[in-house]
């Protein structure tokens, strides 16, 4: 779409158009006032992102243009989609409407399909509900969707359930659901938070273009500013139920003008990208892992004092280097992990092996699925590799005692991911933050303990009055914080941090990557950071592991090999993350097209998206235990989403 | 994992799980006091044929020797012989599971025609007059213990209005038992009563859970209606669970036979149990207590053949 | 009868995977009222108090020998100095009705209470052991699933009866196998959760992982299911002597008296009859809906 | 194939619809087998397909000899009562041939080889005390004691377990050998024994199998179900006195009591029966065309003490115990309340529910009549103390004043009784029997179980054994014991009885027992029933009727025997 195109595009007649509109739920605790007052439109051919942090209203919106909102919310004000006011209008008028005026694609492409139907049928369903065609013709019709999905064998595919497709596929099925009939207007709620990068490059690329084909009006809601920047024509900024400002895409994020819009675009971390001009070094190179120590400009990297040689991955076990894992903190050597047996083995680690160095803090990055987390309780010694050692401080895990292994542990503190799930409340904070002093030292004694839970709140920067309270009466951020107390309160030489911030807002985010940053400058320990957010590793790893499919694929300083990386897998890890800088978002788009384009004939899918079941596949819920179920059936792995760029 | 390994996994379990059942079993009987010599053979029974009786049963064996040769019986398809029935117990089973299969699944069916539109009117209609009606009468006929419902039913269905017989089919056959379809129906209603109670539960719930997945959502935003929605999508997704849950049911489905067959004269399997734990009679009951196990085993295994062919993801849930 | 299943709870569902941390969403406040907000739950709170009231204060106000017989005052109907009338030995059968209760409630809480301990422990234990541990001790549920409990209660029966402590300790090891399953259900999310994973990487014993988080954080599913274990085992009480396995004279419980009333089910003595029969009825009914409110103050799916 | 037996009542046609005993199922219809198999209910179907020698019952209404229904058609006792030489009638099997004393010797050498495993066996007694059976020729034989005999215990309790057998087709050694002598030497005649038996265990043959349909009695099998239901048809080929009345008899298997009582309300029994609870119906049931009469049992009830208890045997030895708990028992109250008057009181072990020449006046009289103020200054006179509501025993010692041998200062007379389950009645007994007891002091616990629990877990024993924790029993519902027509207490009150449960022990009561079968005279049995009703071997308690039958109008021509036997052959449709 041209800039021309766009414009006129702009002076069209709106197709959605929001007035004054307001939500309000009723819940228990009271009535939330989750929307006021928002105005918008929505015209022909043009994308409005609708941005804001979390819980400010953007899905109540979305959900309120399309007339699905929950029970318990009553809307008032108008919301006019074509001829018709939602806000007024009966089920029956708004089923006519939707699927085929206006239609919409969801977060989680897990759930948003029914599990028991063939992918082909529901899309058929959609058609069917308002066109008059026979099973046989929407069926068809179906594939044909499937195929400009860029589903690859639409024709077989349409008789797979949703649980044989991969995360990308399963939404690449919801839009063909979305658009099959055509829609006037494409409502988008975070349709690529829960997708890797790759994967959510390629879905944002799908949906411009056919929003291009047929000059659908787009609804795009989301709070990465990458990716408004890769895709809108205009910004729609909320803030607690309100739009603050409203405007062109490079007017919002080049000159914010509220307040809060330049707060929240501070607090994006940035990739740090090559410029054009700069030629990628040849990957032989990288895969020496020696390049780090020529960087002499990383200067954070150099005050840290590691030696610059990053252990390799062949790992020929050199005199030399023994002596070098004797010092990490942490080191796994050619460790492979294999959860299952026989055929349904899955290797989440093949020989893979990393070390972290006193103060240094690594960061490990990949898609979904390649075995960052599975590393990381490596290294926590939650899982037991099946071959290979792991020594944590010097002493192999597997060959001391249960009691030398447990004082061991008191070295290491741990910081997961959610921060809902990652505090027990039933405890109140003070109790969390003193569990590992409860663990490790026995008889302290409870007033000295209190003391030191008062101390590490003054840390992290918590008021000590927080002690008392349960973790559910603090905020995302504010629970993260005491995670990390709670993993600093035994003074620990290693931190692991498993996507740490993965679950928070960005200018969240920001705040507890500083506190981190703080106390390592203080306290000195070595941090393990996974992350699948290649900006948030960039700003605070000086080393970094890049994982693909169980293998490290490279390694090294991290402004080296995420500017200039060794591997087509990084290069393209890094091409697929959207900067929140509409210019340079264009060109890396176009680039990172044509770089696509040559790399593979037209038609076929996107590697690492087409197979079968991808990892990220959720263990189908099963109520009720039968006796056949494994006693660990992993829910962690859809924790993938988080705040790219 | 594939369907044969799945299969031969489930078969080694279903094994172990009978298992255990007949070493609980035996021990249980074997802890019976007094021994069954003297009831059996009734008061006027001397020492001598009390001796000749424990000794012609093998009772005289230490407890393990006679485990062993019961498991040894076992393999070869044999188990026992009634002491007081004057028949083998397989040929007793024989006879008797029939009727009682006949009772348990015409009672399953009818239950679960009535259970699964009721749950599902339930959720639809939830915390309406109807829901709570429902879930009132679900409630009672859960908490009503099967004798006094039957004693009920009787007064009021054959003695009050002379409507069904009092009494089950009496004949011997499966032809005879369903030649009488009238005599069926006090019966299949008493023992149908909580199988509606409690599958209509599980399908409110199951329903109340699928109504707020996503995918209902995503159905919505399609343009597809509510009523299109419950029958091609909440429907099937939440009968999955339900279906599991089938296989449990199986042992509470012969509890309620036991009931059920002395209060309507209906001589089947669970009458059998009873007669035999009047009478301490051994391979009789180690016997039916085995035919429960295997067929809630092969119940829970049904259960889960069934939800595999409706829920695909079944087969690659359990990796 | 069916002590092996519970109403409207999918056995392997703890009460919602989300943050289940038992009241969570909100507090006990809010639990409060959403239990409160389930009128069936509140009325069956309301029996339940009523007929601790009946059963426990009932005797003073109304005092009778529940003792002795009196071969000469038997089945008399209604009457002013008998309101129910007397059964078939000479108890009133009003003040039967309240002895009889005070057994079939004590032993219907006690034994539910027996069974959910019982059962929270090896679920709880077979859940974070997981492995080989798991399986057995699992499938040792499965084998005590796959014996109806009435076949269990009628071989002991065989036997003889037991007192009020000895049933109570029958009743509990037959019904302890849903709770096992349902906590180690709730077990195995919980133990996969980031604290726990926190606590175990910092090198905390299993002890502390089970006893200060999985069992605190099943509290939820615990005390439903200990609810519903309550009412399934007065049902049960009354089954219990149905078979013959009832409490001996002087003691009685409900099931007791409405199967000695039965036998005068057509001599139209409805008064031996009808009162342990709704007392049964509305009691187990009662636990019922209490358990389901306070699925629902727990719960926080199901809610929209 | 069947005709109609549960659709409804068959007044009308040439059937009848009899219920048999609750939970009972025939299973058996050989004439000789183990006790396992051969209840009475078997025996009343054996002995309607093979009629016995001597059929010396009640279907008369009196307890005799029914020469009608019996193969024997004289017994002639020799004077010193040590032979007696028996004539047959000139009878047929119902293949035609002559039923003869080798089909009597037939019977004879098997019970002779197997008795070990024949139900009728105790030692001492038939065919113990059978010396020899001497063949006179085709229908006389003689058979010689081992002493002299008391005639009629002869023929009432030993004789009368003959059945002859059709020797001519069951004397062989298995199905395909051929028919022959078999018998005459003990080995064959176990091969033969096992050979019937086995047969036998093949209830779904009854009905097909050549071996049994060649009879002697009145009816033989058309069907027999394994759930019990039995069909008979009449034996078109009988020549004996008690030919069969109605062409088929259907007898039908009840689950329980109730079971049976919907179907006789709904009319699909002829002949059936009630609890005692529900004799108050007794209107609604004549209305409905029936009449209620109550069926009593040659029987009497009563709960052995276990003399052999660690801790209240030596309480239980004490006669002036035992006289305070027959006191304490109000057994009129318990016959007209309890049992709604379907049971008398019993004083002996003599049954009083019939008039008979047996019971001595003393037993009449009722020893020990109801006072909980005698038995309470009984036990005062001896020694015993009320604390706290129940007698303890403040005065051991042996003299009169004091407990007794045995009983240590302290002991509290408590009792525990393990009693049948499943019953109603049973149950109300039990509470008021512990209520009267707790006025005189005495404790009285009570444990239920079903009654093949009760039988197994209240066995003889002696104090050390863990089995003789038990103090009381209680297995008599419908009665505790049925005698033979001759009621003697060999087994049940004899030293070294068989079915002495309580191990009492009185050598002048043995000595009575002896001579109440050897005597010829029916004196010593008077003796033995005074004796007793006096020593208190056991709490007697009241005698319930062997069942309350309901019998549609029109149903007539027989006496309900109080043998517990059913006569099928003497039921008749009269009047319409
Ligand atoms: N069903 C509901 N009942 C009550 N409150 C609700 C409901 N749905 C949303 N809310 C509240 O409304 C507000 C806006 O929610 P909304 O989901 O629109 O936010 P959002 O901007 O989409 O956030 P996110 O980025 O996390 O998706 C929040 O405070 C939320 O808690
Ligand atoms: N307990 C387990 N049992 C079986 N497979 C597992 C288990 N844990 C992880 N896996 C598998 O191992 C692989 C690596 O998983 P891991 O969680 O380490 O990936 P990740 O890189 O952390 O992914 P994400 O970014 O989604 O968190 C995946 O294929 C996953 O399905
Ligand atoms: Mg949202
Ligand atoms: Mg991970
Ligand atoms: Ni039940």
């Amino acid at each position: 779409m041209t800039a021309a195109e766009r414009s006129t595009a702009a002076v069209a007649d709106p197709i959605l158009d929001l007035d004054d509109l307001g939500v309000v739920f009723s819940s228990e605790t009271g009535d939330v006032h989750a929307v006021r007052g928002v105005s918008l439109h929505v015209r022909p051919g043009e994308t409005l992102a609708l941005v804001g942090e979390s819980g400010s209203g953007k899905s109540t919106v979305a959900l309120a243009a399309i007339g699905l909102l929950p029970g318990n919310a009553r809307a008032t004000g108008r919301a006019r989609l074509g001829a018709t006011d939602v806000v007024a209008a009966g089920e029956n008028d708004l089923a006519r409407l939707r699927g085929r005026t206006v239609s919409m694609v969801f977060q989680e492409p897990a759930t948003a399909l029914d599990p028991l139907t063939r992918i082909g049928d529901q899309i058929a369903e959609v058609i069917r509900n308002h066109r008059p065609l026979s099973a046989r013709e929407a069926a068809q019709a179906a594939i044909e969707l499937l195929r400009r999905v860029g589903i690859p064998d639409p024709g077989r595919r349409a008789s797979a359930f949703p649980f044989e497709l991969s995360g990308g596929q399963r939404q690449r099925v919801v839009i063909a659901m979305a658009i099959a009939n055509d829609p006037t207007l494409l409502i988008a709620d975070e349709p690529t938070t829960a997708l890797d990068v790759t994967v959510q490059a390629e879905i944002l690329d799908l949906l411009r273009g056919l929003a291009a084909e047929t000059g659908t009006g787009v609804l795009l809601v989301t709070h990465n500013m990458g990716v408004v920047a890769d895709f809108a024509d205009r910004v729609a900024v909320m803030l607690q139920g309100e739009i603050v400002e409203t405007g062109p895409v490079e007017d919002i994020l080049l000159r914010p003008s509220h307040d809060y819009t330049k707060r929240l675009l501070a607090a994006v971390p940035r990739l740090a990208v090559a410029e054009p001009g700069e030629a990628p070094r040849p990957s032989a190179e990288a895969d020496a892992g020696t390049e780090s120590a020529t960087s002499g400009a990383l200067a954070k990297f150099a005050e840290a004092g590691g030696s610059a040689e990053s252990a390799d991955s062949g790992g020929s076990a050199t005199s030399g280097q023994s002596a070098e894992s004797a010092e990490s903190v942490v080191d796994l050597r050619a460790v492979t992990v294999a959860f299952g047996r026989g055929r349904g083995a899955v290797r989440a680690l093949d020989d893979v092996s990393l070390s972290v160095r006193p103060g240094e803090t690594v960061g490990l990055v990949g898609e979904s699925g390649s075995g960052k987390s599975t590393a990381a309780r490596v290294a926590l010694g939650l899982v037991r590799p099946t071959s290979g050692t792991v020594t944590l401080f010097g002493s192999d895990l597997r060959r001391v005692s249960v009691r030398a292994r447990r004082s061991l542990r008191s070295g290491v503190g741990v910081v997961l991911q959610d921060p809902v799930a990652s505090l027990d409340a039933r405890m109140s904070v003070g109790e969390c933050i003193a569990e590992p002093l409860r663990v490790h030292r026995r008889r302290m004694s409870s007033k000295e303990r209190q003391a030191r839970v008062a101390d590490i709140l003054d840390r992290v920067r918590l008021p000590r009055g927080f002690a008392r309270r349960t973790p559910r009466e603090l905020s995302g951020g504010q629970r993260q914080r005491v995670s990390l107390a709670r993993a600093l309160v035994l003074d620990p030489r290693l931190l692991v941090a498993d996507e740490p911030t993965s679950a928070l807002d960005v200018s969240v985010q920001e705040a507890v990557l500083q506190v981190i940053t703080e106390l390592q400058d203080d306290l000195g320990f070595a941090c393990l950071f996974v992350s699948h957010d290649l900006a948030v590793v960039q700003n605070f790893a000086e080393r970094v592991v890049v994982m693909r499919a169980g293998r490290i694929e490279e390694q090294g300083a991290t402004e080296v090999t995420l500017l200039h990386p060794g591997t087509d897998y990084t290069r393209r890890l890094l091409a697929a993350v959207p900067v929140p800088d509409p210019v340079v978002q264009r060109r890396r788009r176009a680039e990172r097209q044509a770089e696509a384009a040559q790399a593979r004939p037209p038609g076929t899918a996107p590697a690492g998206n087409d197979g079968g079941p991808g990892p990220e596949t959720p263990g189908g819920t099963v109520p009720g235990d039968g006796p056949g179920d494994g006693p660990d059936r992993d829910g962690s792995n859809t924790g993938g989403s988080g705040v790219n760029a | 994992m594939n369907t044969y390994l799945y299969l031969a996994r489930r078969v080694l379990q279903a094994l172990a799980v009978i298992l255990i059942v007949t070493v609980a079993t035996f021990c249980l009987l074997h802890a019976l006091p007094g021994g069954p010599a003297r009831g059996i053979l009734g008061p006027q029974a001397t020492p001598e044929q009390i001796a000749q009786f424990n000794h012609a049963q093998h009772l005289d064996q230490p407890l393990p020797v006679q485990y062993g040769a019961y498991l040894g019986r076992l393999l070869h398809g044999d188990l026992g012989s009634s002491y007081t029935l004057n028949e083998p117990v397989s040929q007793l089973i024989v006879q008797r599971l029939p009727k009682t299969l006949v009772l348990t699944v015409l009672s399953a069916l009818v239950g679960l025609l009535l259970a699964v539109p009721l749950g599902m009117w339930q959720a639809v209609r939830r915390n309406k007059p109807v829901d709570y009606v429902i879930t009132t009468l679900s409630f009672v006929a859960y908490s009503t213990p099967v004798y006094f419902l039957g004693l009920i039913l009787v007064l009021v269905f054959s003695h009050i209005l002379p409507w069904f017989p009092a009494q089950a089919p009496q004949g011997d056959s499966l032809a005879q038992v369903f030649a009488d379809p009238a005599g069926l129906v006090l019966p299949v209603v008493a023992g149908a009563a909580s199988v509606v109670a409690v599958f209509s539960r599980y399908m409110r719930a199951a329903t109340l859970e699928n109504l707020s997945e996503d995918y209902v959502r995503t159905a919505r935003a399609g343009g597809s209606r509510r009523g299109a929605i419950l029958r091609r999508h909440v429907f099937r997704n939440s009968l999955t669970p339900v279906v599991a849950m089938l296989g449990y049911y199986v042992p509470v489905l012969f509890g309620g036979a036991l009931v059920v067959e002395q209060l309507f004269n209906y001589p089947g399997m669970g009458l059998l149990f009873w007669s035999a734990a009047q009478s301490s009679d051994y391979p009789v009951l180690l016997g039916c207590v085995l035919v429960i196990a295997v067929a809630t085993v092969v119940g829970t295994l049904l259960a889960d053949i069934v939800q595999r062919i409706i829920d695909p993801r079944v087969k690659e849930g359990r990796a | 009868m069916s002590a092996v299943l519970q109403p409207g709870r999918l056995p392997g569902d703890g009460p919602s995977a989300e943050p289940a941390d038992g009241v969570a969403a909100g507090g006990p406040r809010l639990a409060v009222r959403r239990f409160v907000r389930n009128r069936l739950a509140v009325v069956g709170l309301a029996v339940v108090v009523l007929f601790f009231l009946f059963c426990f204060v009932g005797p003073l106000l109304y005092s009778t020998d529940q003792i002795h017989t009196t071969l000469t005052q038997v089945n008399l109907s209604p009457s002013g100095s008998h309101l129910l009338g007397t059964d078939a030995v000479g108890h009133d059968e009003l003040g039967r009705l309240m002895y009889g209760g005070k057994v079939s409630l004590v032993v219907g809480l006690a034994a539910g209470i027996l069974a959910t301990v019982i059962g929270t422990l090896w679920g709880a234990a077979a859940g974070y052991a997981g492995g080989w541990i798991d399986a057995v001790m699992m499938r040792v549920v499965d084998a005590g699933i796959a014996i109806p409990a009435l076949f269990i209660l009628l071989v002991v029966s065989a036997i003889s009866t037991p007192g009020v402590p000895g049933l109570i300790v029958i009743l509990g090891l037959v019904s302890w196998l849903v709770p096992a399953r349902l906590v180690r259900a709730e077990t195995l999310t919980l133990k996969n959760r980031d604290y726990v994973h926190t606590l175990r990487a910092i090198g905390g014993t299993h002890t502390r992982a089970i006893g200060r988080h999985i069992l605190p954080n099943s509290v939820s599913t615990i005390v439903v299911a200990a609810t519903f274990q309550v009412a399934d085992a007065i049902l049960l009480v009354a089954y219990v002597s149905y078979l013959g396995l009832g409490l001996q004279p002087p003691k009685t419980d409900w099931g007791g008296m409405l199967s000695a009333g039965l036998t005068a089910t057509y001599s139209g003595r409805w008064w031996l009859i009808l009162p342990p029969g709704l007392a049964v009825i509305l009691v187990v009914c009662a636990f019922n809906a209490i358990g389901d409110g306070l699925r629902d103050a727990f719960d926080v799916r199901g809610r929209g | 194939g069947c005709n109609g037996a549960n659709g409804s009542s068959s007044a009308s046609s040439g059937s009848i619809n009899y219920a048999l005993p609750a939970n009972f199922t025939p299973n058996w219809i050989l004439p000789i087998g183990t006790p396992a198999h051969l209840n009475t209910n078997n025996v009343s179907i054996a002995a309607s397909l093979w009629e016995p020698l001597v059929a010396y019952d009640g279907s008369t209404g009196g307890i005799g000899w029914n020469k009608k229904a019996s193969i024997a058609s004289a017994a002639d006792f020799a004077p010193d009562g040590k032979s007696v030489t028996i004539t047959l009638g000139a009878r047929h099997w119902s293949d035609g041939k002559p039923i003869t004393s080798r089909d009597v010797q037939f019977w004879f050498n098997l019970i002779k080889a197997n008795k070990a495993q024949w139900a009728g066996y105790s030692a001492g007694k038939a065919p113990d005390n059978w010396t020899a059976l001497k063949v006179l020729d085709d229908h006389r034989f003689t058979l010689t004691f081992d002493r002299s005999y008391n005639d009629q215990w002869m023929l009432a309790n030993e004789l009368s377990q003959i059945t002859p057998l059709p020797q001519h087709l069951w004397d062989r050694a298995s199905a395909s050998a051929a028919v022959g002598d078999t018998d005459e030497t003990p080995a064959g005649a176990k091969q033969v024994w096992t050979f019937l038996n086995s047969a036998a265990k093949n209830i779904s043959k009854y009905a097909s199998d050549p071996l049994w349909k060649t009879v002697s009695g009145p009816y033989e099998v058309h069907s027999f179900s394994t759930a019990g239901k039995v069909v008979l048809a009449a034996n078109k080929k009988y020549d004996g006195g008690e030919k069969a009345h109605i062409p088929t008899v259907n007898l039908l298997p009840f689950t329980t009591t109730d079971a049976e009582e919907n179907a006789l309300r709904s009319g699909q029994v002829d002949y059936g029966y009630i609890n005692a609870t529900d004799l108050d119906q007794k209107a609604s049931f004549t209305g409905q065309g029936y009449n209620v009469k109550p069926w009593t049992g040659w029987a009497i009830t009563y709960m052995p003490y276990n003399f052999q208890n660690p801790t209240m045997g030596a309480v239980f030895k004490q006669l002036y115990a035992r006289q305070a708990v027959q006191e304490s028992i109000d057994q009129d109250s318990l016959s007209k309340v309890i049992f709604n008057g379907t049971a008398v009181p019993g004083y002996g072990p003599i049954p009083q529910a019939q008039a008979s020449d047996f019971v001595s006046p003393a037993q009449k009289d009722n020893p020990y009549p109801f006072s909980t103020a005698k038995a309470k200054s009984l036990l005062t006179a001896h020694g015993w103390a009320d604390q706290g509501g129940t007698m303890t025993c403040v005065q051991p010692g042996t003299s009169a004043s004091q407990c007794g041998a045995g009983v240590a200062k302290g002991t509290k007379f408590r009792m525990q009784v393990l009693s049948q389950s499943g019953s109603t009645v049973t149950d109300n007994m039990m509470s008021a029997i512990q209520s009267s007891l707790a006025k005189t002091g005495i404790g009285f616990s009570i444990k239920t179980a079903p009654v093949n629990s009760v039988l197994s877990q209240t066995p003889q024993c002696t104090s050390g054994q863990a089995s003789c924790k038990w103090q009381l029993s209680f297995f008599g519902t419908a009665g505790s014991w049925y005698f033979p027509a001759f009621p003697t207490g060999d087994s049940l009150f004899q030293s070294k009885g068989g079915s002495n449960f309580g191990s009492y022990s009185n050598p002048q009561v043995d000595q009575l027992i002896t001579e109440s079968t050897t005597s010829t005279s029916n004196n010593a049995v008077q003796q033995y029933s005074a004796a007793l009703a006096k020593d208190l071997p056991v709490i007697w308690l009241p005698e319930p009727d062997y069942q309350i039958s309901v019998v549609k109008n029109g149903l007539g021509g027989f006496a309900q025997d109080s043998l517990a036997d059913f006569h099928p052959a003497q039921w008749q449709w009269t009047g319409k």
